[in-house]
């Protein structure tokens, strides 16, 4: 045991047995910040007057900062293989090749010369 | 195949090398899961991304009937949850398993919180005539609307914006189901002792499904309750 | 090549397709030409080339030598770029093609093409209505293609053309008829039961028959009026379906000197076939359905289709079948 | 490890049925596949030959009504063969064929690994597609299902079949397929043995990989579309229902963002599997294995880009139309490469013609035209003319079957001596493939014709100018009946009194053949250090 693990880790040996262990102190900063970022999240809903079409802008912009929280320190990303963010990140790729091509599509169509 | 050896406190399958071998590979599997999971999710978000865009006042019309205090309350419960479910794991990584059973029954209780929100969110909005797509009760919806002294529905096809609500809420709250039936698999193992530092694979995953959940919802509390 | 490629395509366009019925289909026969040359020279080179090498280097032992070769970067980038210049070739030339298809010509006939289980249905702008597409030669014509119930797909063979209907909102397609004469349309989008019946006719005629021909239908109105029913029982492709010259069951029972008789229904019922009852299943095919044709009757229904003199006229050319 | 006595293999390890269905070891469970698989294809099968017997003299009379001598009672019945045929040979057959029996058996084997990641999961996947697949048949005593294996909207919304049961069977066989795609991605990463790098794979390895990336990426999307379709026939969502505004060509461009790239899980193994017999066949080693590995992953990676050839007539938009067109001409490159490569290994090699290699050839022979027709469908004005016609038919049948029934058959020759210890009778297996050979070209190549005269697909009944074409490509399709019928004997004769394999019949350099025949439960008696390429023919 020991000499034959892992393809291309750059994962530092921590605890007994190499697994990364987050500080308790880390988590609780995390969680204070993502109640903060829901309350600002309200903050910002109640400003839509004036914001105006930004508004959707700042809801969506909060949402990735939480949703980046998240996965970096809760779902342990920040600490993980290069290979697993790789395959995580794969997914909103495709995700937007779908919804890009999709609506490409849709927002072109009305160019079908003159179709009433 | 794949009888296990106890090594370290870790029932190593055959087809590894080692205990860690065995982790990463489950951690590489987990993560693939959820690529499907994000990809499934995601083809309701593009799907309604594309509509809101083509029809920008029946989505505002429709997002006028959600209370955004309910959804605001259900993100503060799971961002709590998805807290406690992190420390379930931090707590076995250190060897505290009591506590670790403890942060995974509240994780539980808080998913059943937030399902209980969402059944009189649900139960609220049938009472309305509110229901997804062809369902929908405008005649109903409009009397109501009439009584409490608003403006009646305008948009003839609000009942696609239901249909979104109730396919991305619904598919949603069936993962928050499933993701509490799988904290409590993990909670029975941990009280049997089942998991030590060194073996925590399936509280790890477990852990990762139940992010992806609240993931979903930090997504859909602004585009569902805010937006529209 | 220039030499096989005329051939192949002279061949090809007299027998593997049907007949060109405008200048665009000439043109995709071209292109469609072009291809089939270049595909036979690349079949040639692989298919050829693996039997040429099987035969040659069948195995005659079993310590044969054989080459070590691993690879050749040079012959990688050639097998490479040579299709992808070929690929690039013929996607710009479709695209040129394809965008004369799909620009809507100005000031061309416009004609409105609408398709339903399992009918099309031609409407001019003078209001004529027609289970055939009729258009003068030589001229632009624009079809506005609509759909009803389903996906439907209006497919002309001899113009290259081909455009889906889709329920919900209008799609577009023109052609300039060369040729006179009678081409098939097909719909190609697949639509349930009759599919494949979903067959009618373009039937390309001269300017003035063209125009003969649209007053001619447009007068309809001053024919009696069992006679117009008739008209309209062909232009809604009720015919499709019902006999109306011999008893036997089409898709639907037939109407052939059934004005009056007694007709058995799907709950066990008898009613008599009056005027009341032709209406209403005119109008809400599903409320009493004859027996031997339910649960569902196929039939659509023609509520909000057909107006008032329209049903009547049917009525009475229903009468008339004797 | 190494508590097998002498003469003990997987098959003889446990005993009794049920070892097989509860049995963990990736071996049996490939042979689970193989044996349910095999059900499936005849069950299409029989339904293509019924599709092709209607079609020799359809019967019909000027009515639209079946007369005496049709096989079809009417235009439903006809709909419902087509879309079982359709729906079995895609979801049942092609998709799960290769890489659930010849992955699941032979990728540990080849890469030396005792079994696959998760051999837990793998056991669920089977029964996760036996689940699905049981829900599927189940259809058809129910409303038997009519809308083609496409369920395009709103005809599937509207119609009266069991639509939203055979969606779900759909469903589920889609989670089997993403859990053994997640399973092999996960094996090839961690499990391979000492010394095998990814560029000591062999090429099969490779294609499954990139099967495997486009299993797991490709089928969520697909998951939710049927999702909704069944929330749209039980609520009436709109989405894809243009009654409440929805859109059917959306439904469309998520069916066949998967749907497209499935067409690439059911032809990459199928390459990789060419790639191994060729090799193998001509004693010599592989031409460009760099680039016929990396172009399984580029043909993987551009499939996601060019679904919307499938609709330049549908009412998408003229922009997406050439965007898409262009996208896929790039998708023909990697394959080009592939052929190219392929082409050269045969080149001063020293070829046996084997069944398998036969199969092999054949593939090459057939895939060739299936490619070129591609591109010419790939061409925006030729795709308006052919599309949903004939041409398109002929087509896909050229590279699903001409392409991947093909080398499955291949397949199965090159490696029963290797999962069954016995010898075929190589006279049977080469009847078979003459037969399969030339009655494919006769089936399908007149359908090419066909299309260009602008018959559609999926029609019960013609106009009189296809007849002749149409009565030669029946014939065709008996003689492929009688193809696929010696093969099954040459099968079962061989299971019953085949002789005794060797280790390593064909004198292949791959690792599954470094083992015994049938191999041991634990593939290896000791765990493979791998030193060199994996067709190091010199």
């Amino acid at each position: 045991m020991g000499q034959s693990h892992g393809h291309g880790h750059s994962q530092k040996v921590h605890a007994p047995d190499e697994h990364h262990i987050t500080p308790f102190s880390v988590y609780m900063k995390v969680a204070l910040a993502l109640f903060a970022l829901t309350f600002l999240t309200i903050a910002a809903h109640s400003l839509r007057q004036y914001l105006g079409p930004a508004a959707p802008l700042v809801a969506f912009a909060i949402a990735g900062v939480k949703a980046f929280l998240v996965m970096a320190w809760f779902m342990h990303l920040k600490y993980e293989s290069m290979e697993n963010r790789v395959v995580f990140a794969l997914g909103f790729i495709f995700l937007l090749v779908l919804f890009g091509i999709s609506i490409i599509d849709i927002l072109s169509r009305h160019f079908i010369a003159g179709v009433l | 195949m794949s009888t296990s050896k106890m090594i370290n406190g870790v029932p190593v399958q055959e087809h590894f090398k080692n205990a860690h071998h065995q982790f990463d590979t489950a951690k590489m599997g987990i993560w693939l899961f959820m690529v499907t999971e994000i990809l499934m999710f995601g083809g309701l978000f593009v799907g309604y991304a594309i509509f809101h865009m083509m029809y920008p006042e029946m989505f505002a019309e429709g997002a006028r009937f959600l209370d955004w205090k309910l959804g605001f309350v259900n993100t503060l419960v799971l961002i709590f949850s998805s807290l406690t479910m992190a420390l379930g794991i931090h707590y076995i990584q250190m060897n505290q398993i009591k506590k670790a059973v403890w942060s995974l029954a509240i994780t539980i209780l808080c998913g059943a919180i937030f399902m209980v929100i969402k059944y009189f969110e649900y139960t609220h909005k049938f009472h309305m005539g509110i229901y997804p797509g062809n369902l929908l009760d405008i005649a109903k919806l409009n009397e109501h609307l009439t009584q409490v002294g608003l403006a009646t529905v305008n948009s003839t096809n609000l009942g696609m914006y239901f249909g979104f609500y109730f396919c991305m809420s619904g598919l949603h709250g069936i993962h928050v189901l499933v993701g509490m039936g799988l904290i409590t698999w993990c909670l029975i193992r941990a009280v049997r002792g089942d998991f030590n530092p060194n073996y925590y694979t399936a509280v790890e995953g477990v852990g990762i499904f139940w992010h992806i959940v609240d993931l979903v919802w930090i997504f859909l509390f602004p585009l569902l309750y805010l937006v529209g | 090549m220039m030499w096989l490629f005329s051939l192949i395509n002279r061949a090809n366009a007299s027998t593997f397709m049907p007949t060109e019925g405008s200048d665009i289909a000439t043109r995709v026969d071209n292109l469609y030409g072009f291809l089939i040359a270049t595909s036979f020279i690349s079949c040639a080179i692989l298919i050829g080339g693996m039997i040429y090498f099987a035969v040659k280097y069948k195995r005659k032992s079993d310590n044969d030598k054989v080459a070590y070769i691993t690879h050749d970067t040079r012959l990688e980038v050639l097998w490479s770029v040579v299709p992808l210049i070929i690929f690039l070739v013929v996607f710009a030339w479709g695209w040129i093609i394809y965008h004369d298809m799909r620009k809507m010509p100005e000031n061309a006939l416009e004609i409105h093409v609408t398709g339903r289980q399992w009918a099309w249905m031609t409407e001019y702008k003078n209001g004529v209505k027609s289970p055939d597409i009729v258009v003068p030669v030589g001229r632009d014509v624009k079809i506005v293609l609509a759909a009803e119930d389903v996906l439907h797909s209006l497919y002309i063979p001899s113009f290259r053309v081909k455009q889906d209907a889709v329920p919900g909102r209008y799609t577009a397609l023109w052609f300039k008829a060369d040729k006179m004469g009678e081409f098939h349309v097909f719909c190609t989008e697949f639509c349930g039961t009759s599919h494949s019946a979903m067959i009618t006719k373009l039937i390309v005629i001269s300017q003035e028959d063209f125009d003969k021909w649209l007053i001619e239908e447009s007068e309809i109105s001053t024919l009696p009026i069992a006679q117009r029913g008739g008209k309209i029982f062909n232009t809604r492709a009720c015919a499709s379906c019902h006999n109306v010259d011999n008893p036997s069951v089409k898709i639907g029972p037939s109407l052939f000197q059934a004005f009056g008789t007694q007709k058995a229904l799907e709950d066990g019922a008898t009613v008599a076939m009056d005027e009341n009852y032709i209406r209403e299943s005119i109008l809400n095919s599903q409320a009493q359905i004859s027996k031997g044709f339910g649960p569902r009757s196929a039939m659509p229904a023609f509520q909000g289709q057909l107006s008032e003199a329209e049903v009547t006229a049917l009525i009475e050319y229903i009468k008339s079948l004797k | 490890m190494g508590n097998a006595a002498h003469g003990s293999n997987y098959i003889n390890a446990e005993k009794g049925l049920m070892s097989w269905f509860t049995s963990l070891d990736h071996k049996r469970i490939g042979i689970l596949y193989f044996v349910t698989v095999l059900f499936f294809f005849l069950v299409g099968g029989i339904a293509a030959l019924l599709l092709r017997l209607e079609l020799f003299a359809p019967n019909v009379n000027a009515a639209g009504q079946a007369v005496a001598g049709a096989i079809f009672k009417n235009g439903d019945t006809y709909n419902q063969a087509l879309t079982y045929h359709g729906a079995i040979m895609v979801f049942m057959v092609i998709v799960p064929g290769i890489p659930s029996i010849f992955g699941n058996f032979f990728l540990p084997l080849q890469i030396g690994a005792k079994d696959v990641a998760f051999p837990k999961l793998n056991l669920a996947s089977w029964y996760l597609f036996m689940t699905g697949a049981t829900m599927a048949i189940a259809t058809m005593f129910l409303n038997k299902v009519d809308t083609g294996w496409t369920f395009y909207t709103p005809y599937s919304i509207r119609t009266s079949a069991s639509v939203s049961l055979m969606v779900a069977a759909v469903f589920v066989m889609g989670m089997a397929s993403v859990l053994t795609g997640l399973n092999f991605i996960a094996t090839i990463h961690k499990l391979r043995a000492p010394g095998m790098t990814f560029h000591r794979m062999p090429l099969f390895c490779w294609a499954i990989y990139s099967t495997s990336i486009l299993q797991v990426l490709a089928t969520p999307i697909l998951a939710i579309t049927l999702l909704l379709l069944i929330m749209e026939r039980a609520f009436g969502v709109g989405i894809f229902d243009p009654k409440l505004g929805g859109d059917p060509v959306l439904f469309q461009h998520f069916f066949w963002f998967y749907s497209h790239p499935a067409v690439y899980i059911m032809i990459l193994p199928a390459m990789g599997i060419v790639s191994e017999l060729l090799t193998t066949y001509s004693k010599k080693t592989i031409f460009g294995y760099t680039a016929i590995a990396y172009s399984s992953l580029g043909i993987a990676g551009v499939s996601f880009f060019v679904w919307g050839h499938h609709m330049y007539v549908s009412g998408q938009s003229e922009l997406a139309g050439v965007i898409f067109s262009f996208l896929t001409m790039l998708v023909g490159v990697p394959t080009a490469i592939k052929m190219f490569n392929w082409l050269a290994t045969l080149y001063k090699g020293s070829i046996e013609f084997t069944a398998s290699m036969l199969y092999a050839m054949g593939f090459m022979f057939l895939f060739v035209i299936g490619g070129v027709t591609g591109i010419m469908l790939a061409v925006l004005p030729i795709d308006v003319h052919f599309h949903d016609t004939y041409f398109v038919v002929a087509h896909f049948h050229y590279v699903m079957v001409g392409g991947t029934l093909m080398a499955l058959m291949g397949a199965i020759y090159h490696w029963f001596p290797k999962m069954f210890g016995k010898m075929y009778n190589e006279a049977l297996a080469r009847a078979s493939f003459v037969f399969v050979f030339i009655g494919f070209n006769v089936t399908f190549f007149p359908q090419f014709i066909l299309g260009g005269m602008g018959m559609p697909r999926r029609y019960f009944d013609y106009i009189p100018a296809y007849e002749q074409l149409n009565k030669i490509s029946t014939v065709g399709s008996w003689l492929i009946g009688i193809g696929f019928l010696i093969g099954l004997v040459s099968i079962i004769q061989a299971l019953r009194s085949g002789a005794k394999a060797p280790a390593n019949p064909w004198g292949c350099k791959t690792l599954e053949w470094q083992t015994e025949s049938p191999p041991i439960t634990h593939n290896f008696s000791h765990e493979p250090h791998v030193t060199e390429g994996p067709y190091e023919y010199k």
